[in-house]
């Protein structure tokens, strides 16, 4: 469409790029802090970057379970398992491997490839966000998901029941003869 | 509606809602003092100002203002210092999109309204995690330990109580769901206002299920290093935290604004009785209960409460298809 | 909306939890790099739904089925890591080499002299 | 009467089988060592009876094929095989029940006595075949019976060396031998014995030299001539009744009877007959010359049955081939007989020398009237029947004409010359045993050291036709007529002449003369010193040669044995320094590999997902690249 320009760029897509440089950001922020609280805490930074990436995007239920799932479940995880394996506060050395080069070397690779790529494919692709609303809403979004998706979604419950199961099944992976099996900080209190 | 009026409305509506944000929690705190004293017999807190006491809250105000605001040496400063605020924005959040009138007396009138506020009250258990962290304290470590265990546990029953009002609704908008209340809904989703109440106050980590910051063993737990104002912004934090969970529950199991009378235009009376009347029931449950062990409240949330709005999610189904 | 904006973004996310993976030695850090990797799929999993207009909500469906399945594996792997660090006192993936050869067939010198990726110096 | 030849064949393996199965129970091993030899013997007979003159008759039936080709089990009887087979199974029936007593007591009887069932088995299986490759089998199936026999002592180097050497020289002989026969079946279009007669008979084989130049190796190796005759008097090593089976009946016989059954496919190459007529000059001769200088008993027969087999083979050189026959069984008799003899004598005495025996004629009359029958046939004087086997021999090649002509002037004076020699060991041999001192006893006409009658008996029977065959020669040409004339059953290349076996006057007179020669000088040489062997003075410098078999061995070892080990040694340097620096060197270079690689091994996940990732970079760059270029 002739109406798009770069150089003209519409109030959705100046917020989304600012945004995502906040995504970038606190990402980077995550793989590279030695502090690992730190880390986790710059993540939910991300997640909440996403979200709002997803409302810009027009994925309004999308973004909100965002938050919830990420939020309010899978960070607390983190920073459960952070304090139950004794994360230090302050920088912890040794968090990452000593030569890094080979990893840099995959994550550039795979930005350039990728970006080089994406570029390539779709530099003259235009869409409107406003479209995906309808979608987006809760309303939209449940009759995808029951009119279209229910038996994937049934296998996901599946999945999810597996899951914690297997959970349940770790933790209390202990035998008799194991002798005490006590959290450190609990050796501790 | 001209674009000027619009965000004229909407600094309104933001300036208000701030207001009750930060006026409400203290008159519930107020309440606490109050309703505990008599409950407990105390005297203390009768004193100051003169009448049953009425300027105590005053008193703790300035002194928590007057004291200094510590930052241990083995903490973690900055996460540490932002832990208290973490705690509040949430509640603040949340209070944006839940009505307390009918039409437009609600902040934001979000299609996903009842989500947005599960989510960011979800966020706000994140705060406590990292002051028990942050505070380089072994017994505010085990605080955050215990906070975070605990918040697991109850997220789910909540949620899923959550869900059954918003099934009986068929929306996930707070004006829409209470304009689909009817009177009926009072039993109908009785067992899931219980169990969304219940889990509501072991998220607050409020008595009974306030084994966090439990202070006869942990000191005060996540808090036990906060000094002053972070302090008192915790403190804050709770209480509105109550504000919130009490407002979510008249809200969503109590029929919000509608009363037996003048529900258009004193709707928002109602909303603010039943809010206060529930918060009272908080503050009667801290002085009547005692404390739960942690495995006795792990078990209650599997137990009892995930079976109990299991169990309203199926009633809300069976009722809706029929 | 440029289709560049949102997939640039999820590429370079991508590439930040790829390195992530590959270069944090804590199991949680590798997980929390995971969650990167995982949101840059999902990001791109919207942006591709509204570019290409599906209709049948895949992408944003999807999205939510792999927020449901990062949830359930970060679960796990927290377990996991949890019970690693249970039975070894760290969580710490540089010491677990359990797939390379005894020690006792190289030689406790030989691996000394490694570096974390256990290669010699 | 197929089905009986078949039986008589079947019945010696089934005992053999019993043998083997039952343990050493003493009794058992008897019974099922001879009765069902007996019978077998039984069987022959009937089958050579109920045949007669007439033809051939062949039964088969089809057990496999091989390409084009099917095998089929089943016998064929002619007169050559009746007459054959009876030989075989009377010897074996007597070597069978000689062993009994002779080697009754030994722990390894019942081995030893299935062994020779089976060797008696595989014998009559070369017989009575209908089948080249049924044939073949019994053939190697006597060769491996005669490597366990003749290593029966196996405790002693001596034997397990002749063993072996037997072994080896039969089968150096076999291998051209088997493609002989592959080129023979395949040229005759049939791997039947009466297809591939009747093809030669019709000249219908494109290279009847090459194949018969590769059968008459297997024959030399079996029949023990030269140049690969040195393994048989290496097999005394054995008990004397195998050398008894060997030498009469069974192994050596195999030889000459194979080329007189496949006569007509010999009579198409007379290059080879010439061969054949030469290598039987030179081993007649030699052996007989080798037998006169042995000091060792058993050595003297093994020799003369060398030399004897080699006028059979120069027999049939010259178109003899009902004559060569003849001798065979004539030979297969009075050599049985000879070698038992010579046991019961050695068992006695308790030695094979020479030396140690003497005067024994009072001591064991039964034994001394035997071996003197056999040493009378042995040596050719009328008219035991030797003596007619040998004049038919000569005969035929004292009238051989045409394309025989050279071969029969060659063994007609090699013949005559080895009569002399024949008739001169023979005479030592009996002086020496049985005549003059006995060596330890001073009161040598005392006591008679007489075997058990189960060995006297089995000399008994054997001398009966050993002296009285000739017999058949009286009947003009009965017994060609029963054989199949000069040139097979058939009888169609060069015509059924009668054959007949009447000695001729010239050759009769010149070969007694060479007898008389041969044996009066022996006799002068004895007359002068009775304790002294005769050869000695007779042969002179030459004996120390013979006695050693012209130093045969010491020539094979020269140009066999030795290239053998250096080539031997050869491969075993380029073995363990070529071949295995390779295998070495792969295994050093894997462990270097594995070295290197092992630092890639470091088992972190991380590194292996790094790499991972890489090689997906590289690709994905790679599919990107090409993408953009075309």
């Amino acid at each position: 469409m002739a109406t798009h320009s770069y150089l003209s760029p519409t109030g959705v897509e100046i917020a989304f790029v600012l945004v995502g440089l906040v995504v970038l950001g606190s990402g980077l922020l995550v793989v590279t802090l030695k502090n690992l609280v730190h880390a986790a805490l710059w993540l939910i930074v991300c997640m909440g970057g996403i979200g709002i990436e997803y409302l810009l995007l027009g994925a309004e239920m999308v973004a909100w379970i965002q938050v919830l799932i990420y939020g309010g479940a899978v960070i607390v995880l983190f920073l459960f398992g952070l304090m139950l394996t004794k994360a230090p506060i302050g920088r912890t050395e040794e968090l990452d491997v000593a030569h890094r080069w080979p990893a840099v070397l995959v994550g550039l690779g795979a930005a350039g490839t990728l970006v080089t790529v994406t570029v390539q494919a779709y530099q003259h692709t235009w869409f409107e966000p406003r479209d995906a609303l309808a979608l987006g809403s809760s309303e939209g979004l449940g009759t995808a998901l029951f009119h279209y998706w229910v038996l994937p979604f049934e296998a996901l419950s599946v999945l999810l029941l597996a899951a914690l199961v297997g959970a349940i099944a770790l933790s209390r992976a202990r035998r008799e003869d194991d002798g005490p099996d006590e959290l450190p900080g609990e050796a501790q209190a | 509606m001209s674009s000027l009026s619009w965000w004229l409305e909407v600094a309104l509506r933001i300036v208000v809602i701030f207001a009750a944000f930060l006026v409400v929690p203290l008159v519930v705190g107020q309440m606490e003092h109050k309703a505990m004293a008599h409950m407990q017999g105390r005297l203390g807190p009768m004193e100051a100002g003169g009448f049953h006491g009425w300027a105590q809250l005053i008193a703790d105000g300035v002194k928590f203002a007057q004291k200094e605001s510590v930052v241990p040496d083995a903490a973690d400063r900055t996460v540490f210092q932002i832990a208290p605020a973490v705690a509040l924005i949430p509640y603040l959040l949340a209070l944006l999109v839940i009505p307390i009138g009918p039409g437009t007396q609600v902040g934001v009138a979000l299609d996903l309204g009842l989500f947005f506020a599960l989510a960011v009250m979800g966020l706000a258990v994140i705060g406590p995690l990292m002051a028990g962290w942050s505070s380089g304290n072994k017994y505010s470590l085990l605080g955050g330990l215990r906070s975070a265990a605990q918040l697991m546990a109850y997220e789910l029953p909540m949620l899923l109580s959550a869900a059954s009002v918003a099934m009986a609704a068929g929306t996930l908008s707070l004006p829409g769901i209470l304009d689909a209340w009817h009177w009926y809904w009072l039993p109908w989703q009785l067992i899931g206002g219980f169990v969304f109440f219940t889990a509501g106050l072991a998220e607050l980590q409020r008595p009974p299920f306030d084994m966090p910051v439990a202070d006869s063993e942990l000191i005060f737990g996540a808090f036990t290093e906060y000094t002053g104002l972070r302090f008192a912004l915790f403190l804050l934090a709770e209480y509105a935290g109550i504000v919130v969970l009490c407002l979510l529950t008249s809200v969503l199991y109590l029929g919000g604004w509608h009363g037996p009378f003048a529900e258009q235009h004193l709707g928002w009376v109602w909303t603010l009785v039943k809010t206060f009347l529930l918060a009272f029931v908080v503050i009667w449950l801290r002085v009547s209960y005692p404390r739960l062990r942690a495995d006795q409240l792990q078990k209650f949330a599997w137990t009892v409460l995930i079976p109990l709005s299991l169990a309203q999610l199926a009633i809300t189904g069976v009722v809706r298809v029929l | 909306m440029h289709a560049l904006y949102p997939l640039i973004l999820g590429a370079l996310l991508f590439s930040l939890g790829l390195y992530g993976v590959l270069a944090r030695r804590s199991a949680i850090a590798v997980l929390m790099a995971l969650e990167l990797l995982l949101n840059a799929v999902t990001l791109n999993l919207v942006a591709y739904g509204s570019i290409l207009r599906d209709r049948y909500g895949t992408g944003q469906v999807f999205t939510l089925f792999i927020i449901t399945v990062a949830a359930a594996e970060t679960g796990l792997g927290l377990a996991i890591v949890l019970l690693l660090y249970r039975q070894r006192a760290t969580a710490d993936l540089g010491v677990q080499r359990e797939l390379a050869e005894p020690v006792e067939s190289f030689g406790a010198d030989e691996l000394a002299a490694t570096d974390d990726y256990g290669v010699l110096r | 009467m197929n089905t009986l030849a078949f039986a008589s064949l079947l019945l010696p393996a089934f005992g053999s089988a019993v043998t083997f199965a039952g343990g050493r129970d003493l009794r058992h091993v008897k019974f099922w060592s001879t009765a069902p030899i007996a019978l077998a013997l039984v069987g022959t007979i009937l089958v050579a009876i109920s045949h007669g003159t007439g033809g051939t008759s062949t039964e088969t039936y089809t057990i496999g094929t091989a390409g084009e080709f099917h095998i089929e089990i089943g016998t064929r009887v002619s007169g050559l095989a009746a007459l054959t087979a009876v030989l075989v199974a009377a010897v074996a029936l007597c070597v069978q029940s000689y062993s009994t007593s002779y080697l009754g007591g030994e722990p390894r009887y019942a081995s030893y006595a299935a062994l020779i069932s089976l060797f008696t088995a595989a014998m009559l299986t070369v017989v009575y075949a209908a089948d080249l490759i049924v044939l073949l089998i019994g053939w190697e199936v006597m060769g491996a019976c005669s490597y366990f026999l003749i290593g029966h002592y196996w405790e002693r180097e001596i034997a397990r060396a002749a063993s072996i050497k037997a072994f080896l020289m039969t089968v150096a002989g076999d291998v051209p031998f088997l493609f002989g026969l592959i080129a023979l079946g395949v040229q005759a279009g049939s791997f039947q014995v009466h297809d591939v007669i009747a093809s030669a008979d019709g000249n219908a084989l494109s290279h009847p030299g090459w194949i018969a130049a590769l059968l008459l190796c297997g024959v030399l190796g079996k029949s023990a001539q030269f140049p690969l005759h040195s393994w048989l008097p290496d097999a005394m090593a054995g008990p004397t009744p195998i050398s008894a089976l060997i030498h009469a009946a069974t192994m050596v016989a195999a030889g000459i009877y194979l080329v007189a059954l496949l006569y007509p496919v010999f009579v198409l190459a007379p290059d080879v007959l010439v061969v054949m007529a030469v290598i039987a000059a030179i081993t007649m001769l030699g052996a007989a010359l080798c037998a006169l200088a042995q000091t060792d008993v058993k050595r003297i027969l093994a020799y003369s049955t060398v030399s004897q087999l080699a006028y059979m083979l120069g027999g049939l050189a010259v178109n003899g081939r009902s004559q060569a026959v003849y001798l065979l069984i004539v030979h297969g008799f009075f050599k049985a007989l000879l070698f038992l003899a010579a046991g019961v004598v050695i068992h006695r005495v308790g030695s094979n020398e020479l030396s140690r025996m003497g005067g024994l004629r009072f001591r064991m009359p039964v034994a001394y009237t035997t071996m003197t029958i056999g040493l009378l046939a042995l040596a050719g004087v009328p008219p035991l029947s030797g003596f007619f086997g040998k004049e038919a021999v000569l005969g035929a090649a004292y009238n051989a004409t045409g394309e025989f002509a050279v071969p029969g002037r060659i063994v007609l004076v090699a013949g005559l010359i080895t009569a002399g020699v024949t008739a001169a060991y023979a005479l030592r041999l009996w002086l020496g045993m049985f005549h003059g001192p006995f060596p330890d006893a001073p009161h040598e006409h005392e006591e008679r050291i007489e075997a058990p009658q189960t060995e006297l008996i089995p000399l008994v029977l054997l001398a009966i036709p050993a002296a009285l065959l000739g017999v058949v020669a009286l009947f003009g040409n009965g017994f060609s007529q029963v054989v199949g004339g000069a040139s097979g059953e058939s009888g169609s290349l060069l015509g059924a002449f009668a054959v007949d076996l009447w000695p001729g006057g010239m050759t009769t007179l010149l070969s007694l003369l060479f007898v008389l020669g041969g044996a009066g000088l022996v006799y002068l040489f004895w007359r002068r010193d009775p304790k002294a062997d005769p050869a000695v003075p007779l042969l002179g410098s030459l004996r120390g040669l013979l006695l050693d078999g012209f130093r045969f061995d010491a020539l094979i070892g020269l140009a066999v044995v030795r290239p053998v080990r250096a080539a031997a040694k050869l491969v075993a340097f380029l073995d363990e320094n070529v071949v295995d620096a390779y295998v070495r060197g792969s295994g050093v270079g894997a462990r270097g590999l594995g070295t290197v690689l092992r630092r890639l091994q470091t088992g972190s996940v991380q590194f292996y997902l790094t790499c991972l990732f890489l090689g997906v970079l590289v690709m994905a760059a790679v599919y990107a690249y090409v993408g953009t270029v075309s």
